[in-house]
């Protein structure tokens, strides 16, 4: 059994994503256990591949049976083991969350929202785990087209929100498409590996520099790297809360391992160092989608979309470590990878804990929320010391990679852009446990036309989000924690033997 | 101006690719209807996917279907490879063919639930309405 | 907007027009497309799966995987656009119309009536109902057996010809469709259920994944349609092709039920009720 | 492949595309586009991809159309540019 994981990673949530379905036509109550069964055995498959690949090296996987060129074929090593693990148990935590949050808000669409939901995480895991470069653009169209019906599902803003992102992920994925094209068409072939063979002796043509530019560009787009980042905000913003919670970790982060998959395996380190001379800029740009996600960040009176701004600088951080062209920029992206898929999680999650009480997150709606949700909150201040980075967490270790990297390369506009992006985080969860903290509950009339069902109560009565959101919060928030203190092993075990050698 | 006209007519496939590509590409981002959009959308799908089926194109092969296989697996040695067109390009596109009707039906779903709230198609006149509330 | 679109435009075209001076020459024989990968799939086919029509043969079974997964991108666009659009409360206005066969007359009614009137009698039609043509309806209903015998030949016959899952599901979805603007949506409804929609297309998926999961469960891998021949009781190179039939019928269904599920929910705006 | 026709079906397939987005009803530009589809599924079928003109032919120019007509009756036919 154990060498058909990396098949079962993707077989098993794609064929509970067919019966949630087929249940939702016919008995809805199914659909949620039926989705809970197929994510559970694509975590337990992931978790096993990566205990696997740490004990025996990368797995090759021959789908059809067909050799690779030929056929299709996954090539799993530590990093897509990882993020493989780190998808399917934060899409799994995030199921549980939602299963209150769907039934309160949609209990009509149970059957399709779950079906869209498995197929997103089904998209996510196969672009993971595969290793051919158009089967992954099949991929990562699934994984778009749910997230843009599960975007457009919000009420509100959401569905022009959602067509606009479909405009530039469709831009984006055929971009990628195209960039994929011209790979095949100056060597003839799809597999990673072996395009990877392939190209060496052609560096140098304009083509391939082309090829490298497109799909990078397209990759960028699907990930909001800062001047493409404009769907972002909206989309994340304006999404149903459960949607937000499942796509604003994973997607942006699945695009991020796409983007270092593609730097590393198929155009090697060596190109990307010495054949691409605007590696500067791209940390330039980086930079400048630091300063200004904290910035925009900044300028916004909702919680959601103040995390949506801070998504897009974390994309920054990610982006900017792979190119600073050091081992040590190159293993603080891939930690910071693993660390902010967990805290993002665990502030979208808060925020979605948040509204299903208040039903809004605006700042006027966090008034006197640590009186009333105690837990919500401490979760979130978890999240929020992760995101600054303060020290038991994994996000200092990941910045602390980070900026190690940056002054080795030398490059002072990251680290000082690094320092700026995190001292303005402060600032913005402090606004916001300010408001939560010292000023009083707003009135029960604000908000009775949204849900009139939640009794607010006294100013101090506890109201706290139901047990199936908090337990997978409070998980999300020890998780944090964890990480900071497995950084050693992580980096050692995991990491560093993925890290190519021709990296300085 | 002598040797770019062989680079003209030995590539002509790919020019029109590129000029449909643009085109819908700028449609996509300066058409203020959100119908016009989706219809750069499709264009600038479609022009991808002549590029892939001109990949594929071989003077002298003819449709990959092999026309005198008699049957299981006799007499396949010699089939020669020069004498068929690439059928790997065709493949991917028929996949692409379906993901870009696919996203058209996501798009055009959506165009309506904008249209049920706003009333109208114009990127302009519903941000202005956003705007006012 | 405008200035900035035509920047863009201008940045990527000219990237692209640089970049297509490298290719090789179009249709040209030796370009490394034509050399690499390809020719096993020209020179193989025959004798490992023995479908003629090569582009099935790499469609379903050398690359079946990616078709698996688009089969599933076209469910995932019904299923989204039955997320999107379903909305089950009555529209506003005149609630129901009806048109008296013998006289013509239309009634408009004004609230959902307790108990339908009798079809022969008062025939319901759309609230922008316009006289049909005879002709039109008539020959649409001749051409419809017709249109699905077709479809039905499109994907069976895939292996000899052009054709296969998807074209055939479309066709046979658009005779769907077609009855649906010739006559109405109700009509197409009652041939057609939304539910039997619904399930046909979670269950085209399924035939396919399904084949692929039982190699797995046979011990070959996924999608490995060779191992299906101790089941079948035939050689590994024809239980390919019999594989590649099965899930070309699942493509099929799915395709056709998908198209079908898109086209009410746009057409009647998720109402299901009256469409074009 | 005969070259004069791959260049005059190329030559109307750039037409129908800027027709498409040129004109002024949205109806219009739903039939062009299908006209646009089906001058392209021609042009596959010249370089012989047969598979691929045949898949556009019901696809693109079928229902993506259909589509098209669909969600514009249900909307609106006007359009600004």
């Amino acid at each position: 059994m154990s060498e058909q994981y990396p098949a079962l990673i993707v077989i098993t949530p794609l064929l509970a994503a067919l019966l949630v379905s087929a249940a939702g036509w016919l008995r809805p109550r199914l659909c949620f256990p039926l989705a809970l069964a197929g994510l559970g055995a694509a975590a337990a498959a992931a978790t096993g591949l990566l205990v696997q690949v740490l004990a025996t090296g990368p797995v090759t996987y021959r789908l059809g049976g067909w050799e690779p060129p030929w056929g299709i074929a996954y090539y799993v090593d530590n990093l897509n083991a990882v993020v493989a693990a780190l998808v399917a148990w934060v899409a799994l935590f995030n199921l549980v969350a939602s299963y209150r949050a769907v039934m309160t808000d949609y209990p009509e669409k149970i059957g399709p929202y779950y079906t869209l939901y498995v197929l997103a995480v089904t998209g996510m895991l196969g672009m993971v785990v595969t290793g051919d470069a158009f089967n992954l653009y099949v991929l990562l169209e699934i994984t778009s087209l749910t997230g843009y019906a599960l975007i457009g599902l919000g009420g509100g803003r959401a569905p022009l929100a959602s067509l606009n992102y479909l405009f530039l992920g469709t831009i984006g994925a055929s971009f990628y498409l195209l960039g994929v094209g011209y790979l095949y068409i100056v060597t003839g072939s799809l597999n990673m590996a072996d395009l990877a063979k392939l190209l060496t002796p052609l560096y140098g043509s304009l083509a391939l520099l082309a090829a490298f530019a497109i799909t990078l560009v397209g990759l960028w787009m699907k990930m909001a790297f800062f001047p493409l980042h404009a769907w972002l905000p909206n989309a994340y913003g304006f999404a149903p809360a459960p949607t937000a919670s499942l796509l604003a970790p994973l997607m942006t982060k699945v695009m991020v391992y796409v983007m270092i998959r593609i730097m590393i395996s198929v155009f090697t380190v060596e190109f990307v160092l010495q054949e691409v001379l605007v590696g500067q800029l791209v940390v330039w740009l980086a930079v400048a989608a630091m300063v200004a996600g904290a910035l925009f960040a900044l300028g916004q009176r909702d919680l959601k979309r103040m995390l949506a701004y801070i998504v897009v600088a974390e994309v920054g951080y990610m982006v900017g470590g792979a190119w600073l062209g050091n081992r040590l920029g190159m293993t603080g992206a891939v930690l910071h990878l693993i660390n902010d898929a967990v805290m993002t999680f665990c502030v979208f999650l808060a925020a979605g804990c948040i509204y299903q009480k208040t039903r809004g997150t605006s700042f006027e709606d966090l008034r006197g929320l640590f009186k009333k949700m105690p837990w919500t909150m401490a979760a979130l201040a978890a999240g929020a010391m992760a995101i600054i980075g303060v020290p038991p967490t994994g996000g200092f270790f990941s910045k602390w990679y980070l900026i190690r990297g940056g002054l080795e390369a030398g490059h002072w506009g990251f680290v000082g852009a690094l320092l700026f992006s995190s001292l303005i985080n402060v600032v913005l969860f402090f606004r916001v446990f300010e408001i939560a903290f010292f000023e009083p509950s707003g009135g029960d009339d604000s908000h009775g036309g949204h849900g009139g069902h939640e009794e607010h109560g006294g100013a101090v009565a506890l109201a706290e989000a139901p047990l199936s959101m908090l337990l997978p919060l409070m998980a999300a928030a020890l998780g944090l924690i964890a990480l900071g203190l497995a950084t050693g092993p992580l980096v050692q075990k995991l990491i560093l033997p993925i890290i190519p050698a021709g990296l300085g | 101006m002598e040797e770019y006209i062989p680079l003209l007519l030995t590539k002509y496939n790919y020019w029109v690719y590129i000029t449909l590509m643009m085109i819908g590409l700028w449609a996509m981002i300066a058409k203020n209807n959100l119908v016009k959009k989706i219809v750069g959308m499709n264009i600038f799908q479609t022009a991808i996917i002549l590029f892939y089926v001109s990949i594929g194109a071989k003077y002298g092969g003819t449709i990959p279907i092999i026309q005198h296989g008699p049957g299981h697996g006799h007499g396949a040695a010699q089939i020669k490879a020069l004498a068929y067109i690439n059928p790997l390009p065709h493949v991917l596109m028929l996949t692409a063919i379906v993901v870009s009707v696919a996203t058209l039906g996501v798009a055009l779903a959506l165009v309506i639930k904008i249209h049920r709230r706003h009333r109208t198609l114009e990127e302009d006149e519903i941000l202005e309405q956003l705007r006012e509330s | 907007m405008k200035a900035l679109a035509l920047a863009i435009v201008v940045l990527v075209g000219g990237l692209l027009v640089s970049a297509t001076v490298d290719f090789p020459d179009w249709a040209d024989p030796n370009s490394p497309a034509s050399r690499h990968v390809s020719p096993r799939y020209i020179e193989k086919t025959m004798e490992e799966t023995s479908v003629p029509n090569i582009v099935t043969a790499v469609l379903a079974d050398y690359r079946g995987y990616d078709t698996m997964f688009e089969t599933a991108v076209v469910f995932t666009a019904g299923v989204a656009c039955f997320l999107l659009l379903r909305r089950r409360e009555p529209r506003p206005g005149p609630s129901r119309v009806y048109r008296h066969r013998a006289t013509g007359v239309i009634v408009e009614m004004n609230r959902v009536p307790d108990k339908e009137p009798s079809p022969d009698v008062f025939k319901r039609i759309d609230d922008d109902w316009t006289p049909h043509d005879l002709i039109v309806m008539n020959v649409c209903r001749l051409l419809i057996p017709f249109i699905q015998l077709f479809a039905l030949y499109v994907i069976a016959h895939g292996h000899h010809s052009p054709g296969g899952g998807f074209q055939g599901g479309v066709i046979l979805g658009a005779s769907v469709i077609l009855m649906a603007l010739s006559w109405d949506l109700r009509t197409a409804m009652l041939r057609m259920k939304e539910t039997a929609t619904g399930l046909m297309s979670a269950m085209g998926v399924f035939i396919y994944a399904g084949v692929g999961a039982l190699a797995l469960a046979l011990g070959g891998n996924f999608l490995d349609y060779a191992a299906l021949s101790p089941l079948l009781r035939v050689d590994p190179v024809a239980a390919r092709s019999l594989g590649i039939f099965f899930v070309e019928v699942g493509v099929g269904l799915a395709v056709m039920a998908t198209m079908v599920l898109i086209y009410k929910n746009l057409a009647s705006e998720g109402r299901l009720d009256q469409g074009l | 492949m005969i070259w004069q026709i791959d260049l005059a079906v190329l030559l109307l397939v750039v037409i129908c595309a800027v027709g498409a987005l040129a004109v002024k009803d949205l109806m219009g530009a739903a039939i062009l586009f299908g006209a646009y589809s089906f001058l392209m599924c021609i042009l596959w079928a010249v370089m012989g991809a047969v598979d691929v003109a045949f898949t556009e032919a019901s696809v693109g120019a079928g229902v993506s159309t259909v589509f098209f007509v669909a969600a514009v009756f249900r909307t609106s036919r006007r359009t600004k540019d």
